[in-house]
């Protein structure tokens, strides 16, 4: 493992390790400004001279055009998506950011990068994929929705999602929990205006609100929860307060407070019973956003998660297990299962996305809870920490393939809603026959989602069992060969969360498998009968996810590697 | 190259089938009718590929592999290559003499499949599907690693699925998401099983084939090897507890995709709504996968827990035999009639399992090899009976001798074969069966009483086929009109690519029916190789022996 | 000096009517009062525990809550003039579109 | 577990072609039916080749010309097994009986040549010949069969095939397997009228109750093999492996036999799964003749006849003698049984399935009477006590071979009437419908008279009643005389046998009464109605058969006298090697009319007073008479017509009130026994099975879609927590707050 270089803001080497966050800046700037450059003058006061500084005024052919705010945000996440993929391709430097008096803000390891990754890849392709749903056309007297987004009002679109990711790279970085939870607050309020956006729509401004108001109500508990561990330990730096826990970890208040802290990230990662509002802001919002909201968002959320739960309240603290490991795995158990019954129900394939996103939020979180189950720390000899890298190596994978095939399902449907709607299952109906092979991305995503073999969730499912299995099944291996004699009772009890996993997979294909159903076997819904709205750009982003999907499935173990040594780097101590 | 599995029998028929099915997507309807039949002739002309790739395996052509005289858990054409590594993951394929006959007889029902639906509708998209049905189902059969193996185990769900969805009955909808989400719930238990199989190994003494991040293997060779290891303390491999619930888990989706009783209810509404091809090779291959996947790990790996679910296995397995034979009596459909005999007859299988005897799991090995010649020609029968009489009922169509004499003769053949008349390939599976059914009681000091309700699925078997025969075959003749199903139009015989295929599967059955050896002597090679090497070894004396 | 220690106590007791009432209330406006009352609760005890710990962070996470809560007012009254737009009410109860 | 050496092996000129006997018949199906689906229709397969009759036609002759080379082989002396694909045993597996490795197991195919495989060999391919001569005269000129005797010749040759390969086979499991293809082509023959829903049902009939019998014949088999290790006869039937099984499991093997028997009762007919028979006479005449008289409803005694070695066995010595009289009890049971049917029948063709039924009980309970003999004897040492069981075991199936001659004869003659019936209606009728009127050829009230029209018939059909009779001196006489004198041996030692014997010796005064009306009313008197009396000769191939075997019925005496009886049970006798054929004879005459014991003395006076003047005579009284004015007859049948037109005048009686009696509705109606088989079936079988059928839907089915309906109202409910309110929502964080708090604080 490479050195720890430490570096103060600015200093030298601050440039290389922000590049991302710089280069997204600087996109934000320019998305900023450049919709803006017209003709416009500038009348020095008192003179009638009028002097051209290009803001304003009728705007040029370029800044005027409509796509432009979407090509430049593309380009700015873009960008910085292949910037930290070629930081990462460099092997992980390791920098962390200290302010003058020495407290640790920002960490660029391996685990923040992959974090990064996934919050600007699925922006990226949410942005990218956005460019032609917007349909441009002048704001007449009797206008659809959809035809309201003028360039003007892209433009906003496209700086909330530029913020929106910086925001989340700040969450990846922090190493302060305050630092992380503004970061957070960025993210977030871009999220809710963006869930907002649609805000000529019933539907629209009703899933801002429910999504804006329960979102505040939980960070706002989850901003008592950090004063009351600022009170506790009298510094959010996570190398303070992990210390401090270690010490006097079991008392109320810290316990209080990092249940309060989890109620924050708890929303954003829509886990049971905080997840109320995600499936109707996912319903409300826009196609790519409600991706967003699915992927990157909940990402941020599960970092914030991991960063509290096992860098703060870490499982060596007490008597091998973790204090939050019941808590947890209640809570993993109840939304997995919640998740998957909600959505059997539903009709609506965004609402059912939605509470598909909450059983896969259940699934990570009962990861999350295997790696509490087991005291990882590394003076504790043999597979403890391995297991633990794995447990994680499984979560960070199963992140990163999400944004494939959630985000992809999102984008097919965002094609479907630019036509009119996509807000009733039926208005999938025949869509294998109006385009083959938009169906069958679509397939792939549900069976991927439904975590079918070959395709990358079955792989990332498949992670997460195991290391929920390794876990519970621990050093018995090896103890049998010694005499050992077990029982499956001696098995922990988190292998009953795996056993649970399978069962609400099973629970999950018939939901999924009904879109497929309505795909390939209904007829399309009246009206519905034409070829799909054109645009390249979705479908190179859907082909992109697609790709993504099964290729990670079929040959995922350079991914694999990749999350391994990310999970490796996230404590200095693995 | 020495390599005749992986890309010629697994990777060939999976990318041929993408590759035309990407080309089809992206044409439009009238081009696709056109393509149908160069389709349909690309597709016959791989499928017969395979075939002879792998009956020149039999015959000793490709690899000069003897069949008979592979020892226990030695596999011929082996070939690993890494997959993914830190997980311990390879692509391992190789063949013995239990998987090699399943493999042979999926590259024969193949052609023989396309020839049988010929004309099926939409033919651009279904041929190819049927092409990759028929590689992911080799895939199964030939994988070394659990992980490849549930790939394919689970592969195989996804064409099968679009066959039945987009080809099948009125009540398709239902009948597909049913097969898929039953079977698919099976075998994430399953799934379950195999990791926490996975995680008993033991990472400390140097595994081979180690993932680097688990430090354990997904290569069943190795972990094969285990089963007959004992640990100091002269315990079982995994122990009691851990192997009787991992053996439980294993069943639990090999006795769903098998199926018996009573977890075999999506298969009626899968196979009376699926298309005939997608039931031929549903009846023909897919379900033995179940027993297929019994042998090669709960079996080859926990004996001592088939020891102790002997008894259990041995009461599922009459319950299926009896049960499935009793509904079928109850039945007016024909396909569903033909679907429940399966039942029946896997339940014979299971019984020659639970019997814990060389003949008893030559019989099943039999069984599932006749089976699988004998069952799509039931099913082609009954494909052909709806195709022109458009209806499935018992009865619809009577005095089929007279109009129709092909499939008269075909369906005549086709139930005499199924009721396990002699000299038909599945007599033997039944009599050695049984043979090793009583062998067993009698050794445990059973009342013969035991034997008569098996035994007497046979006359049940003969009832229900000879009353549909009576009601399909005979009867009628000039009085009787034709279905009103079929408009005043003539009635049809069966179609030439129909009887073709009908006579080549009549052909088989009785070559595997006069000869059987052919097939069961490396079968019988197989039961005598896994009994010595490795039940008797490690059991020592159990029930059932003198 | 105040005893950090009812500060804490009065932000606790802020938070628990912030809390209580964001559920009990239906009036959007109200209920993002309370959200405020809740985040201030939050920024009360920053400041007591900056006091208790001698630690000038605390003020400066205080500073930085506030700016939060006020960008989360504007950003919310925002949406709720959206919402009144299309809704012409802002009766959590009655905007109720989305269910199920 | 017994070994499994094959104990001797003669390898003779002949035995290597011995398969051929099997494979020649099997083939010509193949090549019949192939060649009939391509030349259905063309008139040099109708016309020249008699649409596969004369390619049948030579392939039954080479078969018993093969046969007659083996006999004649064994008759010079060599005898024994040969396994024929020794090398390349069918069946190859493995069992384990404890110890570290398995055994291995084969079931090979082989052919087995013994005095009883001799003598049915002959009955088979004999009759299967003459039947096949019989069938062109028989179904060619039926129009009704055009284009589709191919699949009668087909059917029929396969049929030979099998019949033949049971008699050859060296194992009781190749005698299953043949067994079982002679019951597929008694479905296919039997239905061979497709078209008509009574043979579809009767075809469906007959073969679910012989498989009935097939389900126990295998337990059975599956039980010996299990005693034995094996189920060649080498090896079942080797002295030391009888022995070895004898003393650990006598019991076991006994149950083993009786499940084997009850595989008999039904291939032969037999009380209670006698049911098929009479039904399965819907098939063609020819079919009724060869497979339901002749020779698939003997290979019940065949196979029971089979088991003799372990009746004889000296280690089994009194062990058996419970199932050797349930052999000879249901024997007796069946002989009365459908002799008494019999009686009330009027359709041709039924009377003599109802004999056929009856002959064979006779031959059961002779082997039941033979096997008790030999079980409980002490015949291996005494001399005296080995010629009793020699003797009566010889006479059941010497009877088996008088009845199988004399049953496809009487078959054959009463196809030739029912066929000239038949044509004389169409001839008077002038109509081409043929099959669609209610005119029943087969019923005795259309004929009447024919002695005169159809001399060459009704002379088989008298010779073949006599011998079935049991007539002194013709055919089945001297057979079951011995039959019925064995019973009533057994009889006076075991009190159990009195039953079977009384049966026996009633039977023969019942099978006198009913033969002999069938015989008087079909050609003595005059002719019933107008067809009868149009009725005219029959063609050379249905009078060659006939001739033929009329000659071999009357000459049964030379075969007495050759002391068949002794050479067919022994293995140590052989033909004529103690006694002239003169002196053989005199010695049965004397041994049948002059014995010197005073009890069987009498017995066989009694028996041929009840057989040979009772029940003709009672027949005479009620249906004798001359024929009409003008007729004549061949001179031998002048002398019974009239002695029935005098005894009919003399000693006639009203037999209205019999007639009517509840007793004869009943034995019209079968007494029952079909329709109580049709309720239980329809009511306890089809009631069980779709009960069954519902479970499986409403309970198994139900549960999964209980699971899937379940599971969606549970969705109903989770969803409705979504109410849409924010409050709600915001409720539920604070909740949850609460919980994780607690659940955090708690656990700490």
């Amino acid at each position: 493992m490479s050195k720890i270089t430490t570096i103060e803001p600015f200093t030298k080497g601050f440039v290389e390790a922000f590049s991302p966050e710089l280069i997204l800046f600087t996109g934000m700037l320019l998305l900023i400004l450049v919709p803006n450059l017209g003709k416009g003058t500038f009348r020095i006061p008192g003179t009638q001279l009028r002097l051209p500084w290009l803001m304003g005024g009728t705007r040029f052919k370029f800044s005027s055009d409509p796509r432009l705010p979407a090509w430049i945000a593309s380009i700015t996440l873009g960008s910085a998506f292949l910037n930290v993929l070629y930081v990462f391709s460099q092997g992980l430097d390791r920098v962390l950011i200290v302010s003058e008096s020495g407290k640790e803000l920002f960490l660029i390891n391996g685990f923040s990068r992959i974090f990064e990754m996934i919050f600007f890849g699925a922006l990226a392709l949410a942005a990218f994929s956005s460019m032609n749903r917007l349909q441009v056309k002048g704001i007449g007297s009797k206008v659809s929705e959809n035809e309201l987004y003028n360039n003007r009002r892209q433009a906003d679109f496209y700086i909330l999602m530029v913020t929106c990711a910086l925001g989340m790279s700040v969450v990846a970085l922090a190493q302060d929990l305050f630092v992380l939870f503004i970061g957070l607050e960025l993210a977030s309020f871009s999220t809710y205006v963006l869930v907002a956006f649609l805000k000529e729509s019933k539907v629209g401004v009703e899933s801002g609100m429910k999504y804006f108001i329960v979102g505040s109500v939980a960070s706002g508990v989850g901003l008592y929860g950090l004063s009351m561990l600022y009170l506790w330990a009298g510094s959010l730096q996570f190398s303070v307060l992990a210390a401090t826990f270690a010490v006097s970890g079991t008392t109320a208040l810290p316990m209080i407070g990092i249940g309060f802290v989890l109620v924050g990230f708890g929303f954003k990662v829509s886990a049971a019973p905080f997840h109320f509002a995600a499936p109707d802001a996912y319903a409300g919002a826009m196609s790519p956003v409600a991706g967003v909201l699915a992927t990157a968002s909940k990402a941020m959320g599960m970092l914030g998660l991991v960063r509290m739960l096992l860098i703060v309240a870490a499982p060596e603290s007490t008597d091998g297990s973790a204090v939050w490991l019941v808590c947890l795995g209640v809570m993993a158990a109840v939304t997995m299962t919640w998740g998957n019954l909600a959505a059997l129900g539903s009709d609506n394939p965004k609402r059912m996305l939605a509470y598909s996103s909450v059983a896969h939020a259940g699934y990570m979180l009962a990861a999350l809870t295997a790696v509490g189950a087991w005291n990882w720390d590394a003076a504790v000899a043999g597979d403890a920490s391995a297991a633990a890298v794995a447990v994680m190596t499984a979560l960070l994978f199963h992140l990163v393939v999400l944004v494939a095939f959630k985000l992809g399902a999102f984008l097919v449907l965002s094609i479907l809603e630019s036509e009119g709607g996509a807000s009733r299952l039926s208005s999938l109906g025949g869509l294998a026959k109006r385009e083959p092979l938009l169906a069958v991305a679509m397939f792939i995503f549900m069976i991927s989602l439904a975590g079918v073999p070959p395709m990358a969730g079955f792989l990332s499912k498949l992670l997460v069992i195991m290391g929920i299995v390794r876990v519970a099944v621990g050093d018995m291996g090896a103890e049998i060969t010694d005499g050992g004699i077990y029982a499956l009772g001696d098995m922990h009890w988190v292998w009953w969360l795996a056993l649970l996993m399978v069962l609400n997979s099973a629970i999950s294909v018939f939901y999924y498998l009904r879109v497929v159903v309505v795909m390939f076997f209904d007829e399309p819904e009246e009206g519905r009968e034409g070829p799909l709205p054109r645009g390249w750009q979705v479908r190179v982003a859907i082909l992109a996810c697609v790709l993504t999907t099964v290729l990670v499935g079929v040959a995922g173990d350079s991914l694999i590697r990749i999350c391994e040594m990310a999970a490796q780097s996230l404590n200095y101590n693995w | 190259m020495d390599d005749w599995i992986s890309m010629p029998l697994v990777g060939f028929p999976l990318i041929a089938s993408i590759v035309l099915l990407a080309f089809v997507s992206n044409t439009n309807e009238s081009m696709r009718r056109r393509l149908a039949n160069p389709i349909r002739m690309a597709t016959l002309v791989f499928s017969l590929v395979l075939l002879v790739i792998t009956t020149g395996m039999f015959f000793q052509y490709f690899g000069n592999v003897s069949w008979e005289g592979i020892s226990f858990n030695n596999y011929e054409f082996l070939h690993r290559y890494s997959w993914m590594e830190s997980l311990g993951i390879h692509w391992s394929v190789g063949m013995d003499a239990l998987s090699f006959p399943m493999v042979w007889l999926t590259t024969f029902l193949l052609p023989v499949t396309i020839i049988a639906t010929w004309n099926e509708k939409n033919g651009a998209t279904y041929f190819p599907i049927l092409l990759a049905m028929g590689g992911a189902l080799i895939g199964v059969f030939v994988s070394l690693d659990l992980f490849m193996f549930y790939v394919f185990w689970e592969l195989t769900l996804i064409p099968m699925f679009f066959l039945i969805l987009m080809w099948g009955g009125a009540d398709r909808k239902y009948a597909s998401q049913k097969f898929f989400i039953y079977t698919f719930t099976a075998s994430v238990v399953m799934l379950l099983g195999l990791i926490t199989l996975y995680f008993f190994q033991d990472p400390v003494n140097p595994l081979d084939y180690a993932g680097s991040m688990t430090g354990r293997t997904f290569d069943i060779p190795t972990i094969t090897q285990h089963a007959l290891m004992e640990n100091s303390n002269g315990n079982w491999y995994l122990g009691t507890n851990i192997q009787k619930i991992l053996f439980a888990m294993l069943m639990l989706g090999f006795l769903v995709k098998l199926p018996a009783v009573p977890f075999h209810t999506w298969l009626p509404d899968a196979h009376v709504q699926a298309p005939t091809g997608g039931s031929m090779l549903l009846a023909g291959v897919m379900l033995k996968m179940g027993a297929y996947g019994m042998f090669r790990l709960p079996i080859s790996l926990f004996p001592h827990a088939l020891e102790y679910f002997q008894l259990a296995l041995l009461i599922i397995g009459m319950v299926s035999l009896v049960w499935g034979a009793i509904v079928c009596l109850g039945q007016t459909n024909l396909k569903k009639m033909v679907a429940y005999s399966s039942v029946s007859h896997m339940g014979v299988i299971l019984v020659g399992i639970a019997t814990m005897q060389p003949m008893g799991w030559a019989a099943a090995l039999f069984m599932m090899f006749a089976h699988g010649i004998i069952s799509p020609m039931l099913f082609a029968v009954c494909g052909a009976f709806k195709h022109h009489y458009h209806s499935m009922e018992i009865g619809a169509m009577r005095g089929m001798a007279k109009h129709s004499p092909w499939l008269a003769t075909s369906m005549m053949f086709a139930w005499m074969a199924s009721l396990g008349l002699p000299l038909l390939a599945g007599f033997v599976a039944e009599i050695m069966m049984f043979i090793a059914l009583w062998y067993f009681l009698a050794a445990e000091g059973w009342s013969v009483f035991w034997m008569v309700g098996p035994a007497l699925v046979l006359a049940v078997t003969a009832a229900y086929y000879l009353w549909s025969m009576q009601r399909t075959i005979f009867e009628g003749g000039d009085e009787t009109q034709p279905p009103s199903s079929l408009h005043g139009e003539p009635v049809p015989d069966i179609a030439n690519p129909e009887k073709l295929a009908m006579l080549i599967l009549a052909f088989f059955t009785i070559v595997f029916g006069v000869m059987p050896w052919i097939a069961l002597d490396m079968m019988h090679d197989w039961t005598i190789q896994i009994f010595e090497g490795l039940i008797l070894p490690v059991l020592g004396n159990f029930k059932g022996g003198a | 000096m105040i005893d950090p220690a009812w500060v804490s106590a009065l932000s606790a007791l802020m938070f628990v009517i912030g809390l209580g009432g964001a559920f009990t209330r239906k009036n959007a406006i109200i209920v993002l009062m309370c959200i405020e009352l809740m985040l201030n609760a939050a920024n009360m005890q920053f400041a007591a525990a900056a006091v208790h710990h001698g630690d000038t962070t605390g003020w400066v996470y205080t500073l930085f809550a506030i700016a939060i809560a006020a960008s989360e007012v504007a950003i919310g009254l925002a949406i709720f003039l959206a919402v009144y737009g299309q809704h012409e009410t802002i009766s959590l109860d009655d905007v109720d579109v989305l269910r199920n | 577990m017994a070994s499994t050496e094959v104990t001797s092996t003669v390898h003779s000129e002949w035995m290597q072609y011995a398969p051929l006997i099997i494979l020649l018949p099997m083939m010509a199906f193949a090549v019949i039916l192939f060649l009939g689906r391509v030349f259905n229709g063309h008139p040099f397969w109708k016309k020249n080749l008699k649409e596969g009759g004369l390619i049948a036609l030579p392939v039954m002759g080479a078969s018993l010309i093969l046969s007659l080379l083996l006999i004649s082989e064994f008759l010079k002396g060599n005898s024994g097994v040969e396994d024929i694909f020794e090398k390349m045993a069918w069946v190859n597996t493995g069992i384990w009986n404890g110890g570290s490795t398995t055994e291995s197991v084969s079931f090979g195919f082989g052919i087995y040549v013994d005095h009883v495989t001799v003598m049915l060999l002959f009955v088979a391919s004999f009759l299967c010949l003459l039947i096949n001569v019989f069938s062109i005269g028989y179904m060619n000129t039926d129009p009704i069969n055009d284009n589709r005797n191919h699949r009668f010749y087909a059917e029929f040759v396969l049929f030979c095939s099998g019949m033949l390969g049971m008699v050859l086979a060296d194992s009781f499991l190749w005698l299953f397997i043949f067994w079982e293809i002679m019951g597929l082509c008694s479905y296919l023959l039997i239905g061979f009228y497709y078209e008509r829903p009574s043979a579809a049902s009767a075809a469906k009939k007959a073969f679910l109750t012989t498989r009935i019998g097939d389900v126990f014949l295998m337990i059975g088999l599956v039980m010996l093999w299990d005693l034995f290790g094996s189920l060649d006869y080498a090896v079942v039937f080797d002295t030391h492996n009888i022995e070895m099984v004898a003393e650990s499991s006598a019991g076991t093997l006994q149950w083993a036999l009786g499940l084997m028997f009850i595989g008999a009762v039904g291939k032969s007919a037999q009380f209670p799964l006698h049911v098929w028979l009479p039904d399965a006479m819907e098939g063609p005449t020819p079919v009724s003749a060869l497979i339901h008289a002749a020779t698939m409803v003997n290979a019940g005694l065949y196979l029971v006849a089979r088991m003799f070695p372990f009746f004889g066995a000296e280690s089994l010595h009194g062990e058996l003698d419970d199932l050797a009289f349930i052999i000879a009890a249901i024997g007796g049971i069946t002989a009365v049984m459908a002799a008494a049917i019999a009686f009330v029948q009027m359709d041709l063709k039924k009377v003599l399935a109802y004999s056929t039924m009856s002959q064979l009980a006779y031959i059961f309970t002779g082997l039941g009477c033979a096997m008790y003999l030999a079980n409980t004897l002490d015949w291996h040492h005494d001399s005296d006590a080995h010629y009793i069981v020699i003797v009566a075991f010889g006479a059941s199936l010497f009877h088996l071979f008088n009845h199988a001659m004399a049953k496809g004869m009487l078959f054959m003659a009463s196809g030739s009437v029912i066929h000239e019936v038949h044509h004389a209606h169409h001839h008077l009728h002038h109509d081409d419908d043929h099959h669609d009127d209610d005119f029943d050829a087969q019923s005795m009230e259309n004929m009447g008279g024919l002695a005169s029209k159809m001399p060459i018939t009704a002379t088989a059909m008298l010779i073949g009643s006599a011998s079935i009779m049991g007539l002194p001196l013709i055919g089945g006489f001297w057979s079951k005389e011995g039959i019925i004198a064995n019973a009533w041996r057994v009889a006076q030692d075991d009190p159990r046998f009195l039953f079977p014997a009384m049966c026996v010796l009633i039977g023969a005064a019942m099978t006198g009464f009913y033969m002999s009306r069938m015989w008087l009313k079909t050609f003595a008197g005059k002719p019933n109605n107008e067809v009868a009396a149009h009725v005219g000769p029959t063609n050379i191939w249905i009078k060659t058969p006939l001739f033929i075997l009329t000659f071999v019925t009357l000459s049964s005496v030379l075969l007495a006298g050759m002391g068949f009886t002794h050479w067919a049970a022994d293995t140590e006798y052989s033909f004529l090697s103690e006694k002239n054929l003169i002196d053989g004879i005199l010695y049965e005459m004397g041994h049948a009319f002059a014995n010197s014991d005073s009890f069987f003395f009498i017995l066989t006076y009694v028996a041929i007073f009840l057989g040979a003047i009772v029940g003709p005579g009672v027949a005479m009284a009620l249906y004798g008479g001359k024929l009409a004015d003008g007729e004549d007859t061949k001179p031998w049948m002048r002398p019974v017509i009239r002695l029935s037109a005098w005894v009919n005048d003399r000693f006639h009686f009203d037999n209205t009130a019999l007639r009517e009696s509840s007793l004869a509705v009943a034995l019209e109606n079968r007494l029952y026994i079909d329709e109580y088989y049709d309720k239980a079936m329809l009511n306890i079988v089809a009631g069980f099975s779709n009960k069954v059928a519902e479970a499986d839907t409403e309970v198994i089915d139900g549960t999964i879609k209980a699971i899937e309906s379940g599971s969606q109202s549970l969705s109903a409910v989770v969803r409705s927590m979504t109410t849409g309110s924010a409050r709600d929502y915001i409720l539920m964080v604070a909740v949850g707050t609460l919980i994780i708090s607690l659940l955090i604080w708690g656990v700490a």
